[in-house]
């Protein structure tokens, strides 16, 4: 099979755009898909060709099958990138993908369908002898429950069948405990989700996400690249990745490699994709497999040398899988978020200023431009830093320095947030799972303080020289003095009055 | 001219005044060398104080400095002598209005209070959908709900009034 | 000995924040200095302490020994980095630092003494047993000359020992024109240079410069981190480096990097230096030694995941060399110039907007930003963007897309000769020589000519929609229209009148 | 609006037109569907031409558009039908004066030519030092150096007109 000639790129943003660059250095040319607001995106500008979908809510455009696969049709395209997120892991599309010809630079359907699946994937998982938290899923029932919790051991975890985003979760510490608490849990259930099915699993203490990166060709071969630790998380969004993990050993890192590749294998899978495990205690444990290119896929390709979105495309053309190389050194990634670093709470406005990081081992992706406008309409995520170094201390502390060189204007952004994570010494140290934000402290010292009051005073003082001179220069002053002037933003509570 | 600023409840008055090209900063019986310049468009500026480097990034609204350094945002409350003279002036009424305002376009997924409740500091009142995310809109102060102008399931546009407390 | 506490870098620029970022993630503080120019740079900005020196022009700041050193002692700083260029490899400011009892960050005096002076240097390498172009320096006569060049071989340069720059050359390519060519060229000499010195030297086809990265600590190791290929240059100045050099066999390889490293230790060397030579038809003769941190430098930290200013950083304090790692893959540099393309004529102005490249494997090495002016006072170079590729095609590859997403604009650069120079066959082929860039085409083709002229009335026609709005709009025309209506640079001979 | 291009030597007519939101340009019989959007602050745009995307960056001039664009710089002569006419009236003139400006500050190391040397397209005029290297300075048509105005050894500032030729 040859190379592919034109590539649909069925997404927006820094994903978008990190296809388009693989692509581009491989002589094929691209079509960006685009909603209203997105016309002047970075993708588009990127891309060879530009298709306009629709309006700016993702339902009008980047989540809309039949357009895409319309314009894919009509543009000449002979293969489809998902990215991440929106379509990328939606069965339909792939399938309409393979009727229409089009190559779908991703598993084949069924793939994608055992994986969406919990149970389905949890049952794939077990067959193909992938460790799962122990427990109780099926055929519940009091007697039942009592016999599997003392196998497992306390505390346990009753958790609501229908729940889900810590919704309906119980903790268990005694067995005299148990059976009055699977009824209260059951009627609750039944009250909150409608759906009173419950079930047992071992309360997994101070867990880590640790995920192992999947790449599978067309000829059955399956190789992994290690591990991704991903236990900086808010609100189940990570927000600091790095590998290795330092929790684990060699033994383990091969154990979790060769499960994921096992999981893989079992179900025909193709191309991309990450088995996401907790780790607890010396011990691992199937969550999912995400059927797609992850967020944090950079993470490893800083460590491995391997340009991952190249390997997707290979093995879609029909390519044998290359080699693994080695990996060598630290690599750390940081999402920089358009969201309030306190509340975690997103930001809109339109970039008027951004310093990018550079220097030795940082990389930057993202499809933020000066000018750009932050919607609502899709995700907040701005950027993501990504450094390696020879060793973890020095990966950390490079990363550190390149947030620092980081400054975006406009809009309010989490990068206070990743950078006392990186500071903390539970992070420093290694010693984190993934409740580690919630203790880290922010606060700024009392010098630091000082000194943001001194500077705020001084940026007051040359703000009302420069009017004054301003005055006496007419020309200077329209130059410069609107932006300099421009009225902070206003996202939190206002007080009005006295 | 004299600035009074605050920042996480410590107040700081800095008295700043140009010799030539240099500038000096005085904040009670501490004296600084400070050394202003602009840089490019002038939302940044680099500050040296007694001889080291900052790298500031500012943005200058009318009570309040958001500035970007140390590898942190501070929002710095400013006012200069005159302002705070007009503000004493106009000051010493008891209490306040508080306003709920939407910071973007979303959807009110829910209204957690009804007119009347004492809420709390810190309390959910309005939680509102953007960008994929729900969040929550809390009380900065204790006080009263008096005024409920949004509903769930509404669509509300940047800056939209949702609730006003006393 | 412990680490520093304090570094003064005596330099400006790229090189100067590269050895601010190394020291910021060693926990070191900095001390910026800077001319009257340079107070807004961003080597200034970020330091932790900066120093002013004086004028704009080098001597009376980057150049001025004393006020250097008397900075440094003020501050309190124990170490001095002299970056490149400047007061480089001046051993009066090597010996004032030792003197100072401030370490310096490169070899010792002696060290910088010797390496540079041509004929000391040549002594040197001779001594250490590097080859040298073979031909006749000493004792000169017309006798002699005919019997170094029989045994050199035809063709042979004579050379006057007061030129430079490619002066009082002179290729003699038989035997009966040997004796005349002598006379007339010692006329010549005696008359251009007022020095009727003259020597012979084999005449080396298609040369090719390729030198090796050395690095010594003050325990008697040296090392070596393999080879750089420089060849791509203009006016003798590099614009393209890669590595490795696709002409060096391992064993070639192996002999270079020894005879570097025996050439480094003949004399005491201490710190970073690279050892130049010339590559002709399988051989190499050595050319000289650079006694400090070349710009190309992050070649070679792509390649090998190493940061070289942490070494020499490391050395100086007195520790021992870190292991060299196994290179991976290949790097390429390329360096932005603000100069016309078509002349290489320096191009002065402001920065008005900077697009950096992103995504895999692209680093970036600058001190440029958005306001910045580009004044006569200092060298032309604007950033160094380096590749690293799994190999070399897709190095080239990503160092051409990158640089397609550099966008640079208030000042004319010599990014379209860096992309020519990549799209060369020659180039692609990595069959080329020093005179590379003088036979690469880079005209434009008719098709992409039709393309601009298209988006020149399409520019116009929006900026004259934009006018018209902007009499509607009074407020939406403030705020863009004197950027968009900028006049544009006129940097070329003006015609007046119709 | 017709715009008349210049580029190496080979000129250009484009007839440019909006139709709603829609752009259409057409070059002898040929026909492109256009979609322009300005970005952030105006001096880059996105350009399709029928489909196809092109990322520009434009410093547009009086008479010149210097573009950026599929890796190249470009600078095209550019006139609409207004410019054109009121050119066709002035025009018609034989010759035209040349002037030799200083393009940055800088020292003249040598002037290469006297008053009343006739000189061919490219001769050097002035070697200009700027930046740490030599700069020669060559005409950009032939002609006959009629003044010159600068000397060996001096400072000339940016724009400074160094020697006029006819």
């Amino acid at each position: 099979m040859p190379m592919f000639r034109r590539i649909l790129i069925a997404n927006r943003g820094e994903i978008a755009l990190r296809v388009i660059r693989t692509a581009q250095e491989m002589g094929i040319e691209t079509v960006a898909v685009y909603s209203d607001a997105d016309r002047a995106a970075l993708h588009v500008r990127r891309a060879t060709h530009a298709v306009h979908l629709g309006g700016s809510k993702p339902s009008e455009s980047y989540l809309d099958i039949g357009k895409i696969v319309a314009a894919a049709k009509r543009t000449g395209c002979d293969a489809l990138h998902p990215g991440y997120g929106f379509l990328s892991e939606n069965e339909d599309l792939a399938q309409a993908c393979k009727d229409a010809g089009i190559e779908f630079l991703g598993p084949p359907p069924h793939a994608i369908t055992v994986m969406g699946d919990k149970v389905e994937a949890r049952k794939a998982a077990a067959k193909a002898g992938v460790p799962l938290v122990p427990g109780l899923q099926e055929d519940v029932d009091a007697a039942r429950l009592v016999a599997a919790a003392k196998q497992v051991g306390y505390p346990v975890m009753l958790k609501a069948a229908a729940g889900g985003g810590g919704k309906g979760i119980r903790i268990v510490r005694e067995e005299k405990q148990l059976v009055e608490a699977f009824e209260l849990a059951r009627a609750e259930a039944r009250s909150s989700f409608g759906d009173e099915r419950i079930y047992l699993e071992k309360f997994v203490t101070r867990p880590r996400h640790v995920e192992i990166q999947v790449m599978a060709d067309k000829h059955g071969n399956v190789v992994h690249y290690g591990e991704r630790e991903c236990s900086v998380q808010r609100r189940h969004q990570k927000l600091v990745e790095e590998s290795p993990c330092v929790a684990l050993t060699p033994e383990l890192r091969a154990q979790m490699g060769k499960a994921a590749c096992d999981l893989a294998r079992s179900v025909g899978y193709v191309g991309a994709g990450t088995v996401e495990f907790l780790w607890s205690e010396g011990r691992f444990y199937f969550m999912e497999m995400n059927t797609r290119l992850q967020v944090e896929h950079p993470v490893t390709e800083m460590r491995y040398g391997v340009d991952l979105v190249r390997e997707q495309i290979r093995v879609g053309a029909g390519e044998k899988l290359s080699p693994v190389p080695e990996p060598r050194g630290h690599a750390i990634e940081v999402r920089v978020n358009a969201e309030d670093p306190d509340k975690f709470f997103p930001s809109l406005g339109t970039l008027t200023r951004i310093n990018l990081p550079g220097g030795p081992g940082v990389r930057l992706d993202s499809a933020m431009y000066r000018g750009m406008e932050v919607t609502p309409y899709y995700d907040s995520m701005l950027a993501k830093l990504v450094v390696h170094g020879a060793d973890r201390d020095q990966a950390i502390a490079r990363c550190a320095r390149a947030l620092r060189e980081l400054r975006i204007v406009g809009v309010v952004t989490s990068l206070p947030v990743a950078l006392a994570t990186l500071r903390a010494p539970a992070f420093a140290a290694g010693d984190y799972d993934t409740s580690i934000l919630e203790s880290i402290d922010r606060k700024p010292t009392a010098q630091h303080e000082e000194l943001a009051m001194l500077a705020a005073a001084a940026a007051r003082f040359l703000g009302a020289e420069r009017a004054g001179a301003a005055v006496e220069s007419a020309g200077a002053a329209r130059a410069s003095a609107p932006r300099w002037a421009m009225v902070g933003r206003a996202d939190r509570l206002r007080r009005t009055g006295p | 001219m004299k600035y009074t600023t605050k920042l996480g409840g410590v107040e700081r008055e800095f008295v700043i005044e140009r010799h030539g090209d240099a500038l000096q900063a005085r904040c009670g019986d501490k004296t600084f060398a400070l050394d202003l310049r602009l840089v490019g468009d002038g939302s940044a500026f680099s500050l040296l104080v007694d001889g080291r480097s900052y790298d500031v990034v500012a943005d200058i609204g009318r009570e309040e400095v958001a500035l970007q350094m140390l590898g942190q945002r501070f929002v710095v409350h400013v006012e200069d002598e005159r302002e705070r003279a007009a503000h004493a002036v106009a000051g010493n009424k008891v209490g306040g209005k508080q306003e709920l305002r939407a910071a973007m376009p979303g959807i009110v997924i829910d209204v957690k209070v009804a007119v009347g409740d004492a809420v709390e500091e810190g309390k959910t009142l309005v939680v509102l959908e953007a960008m994929k995310m729900q969040n929550p809109l809390a009380a900065e102060a204790p006080g009263k709900v008096t005024r409920i102008l949004c509903k769930k399931g509404e669509a509300v546009a940047a800056g939209a009034l949702l609730l006003e407390m006393e």
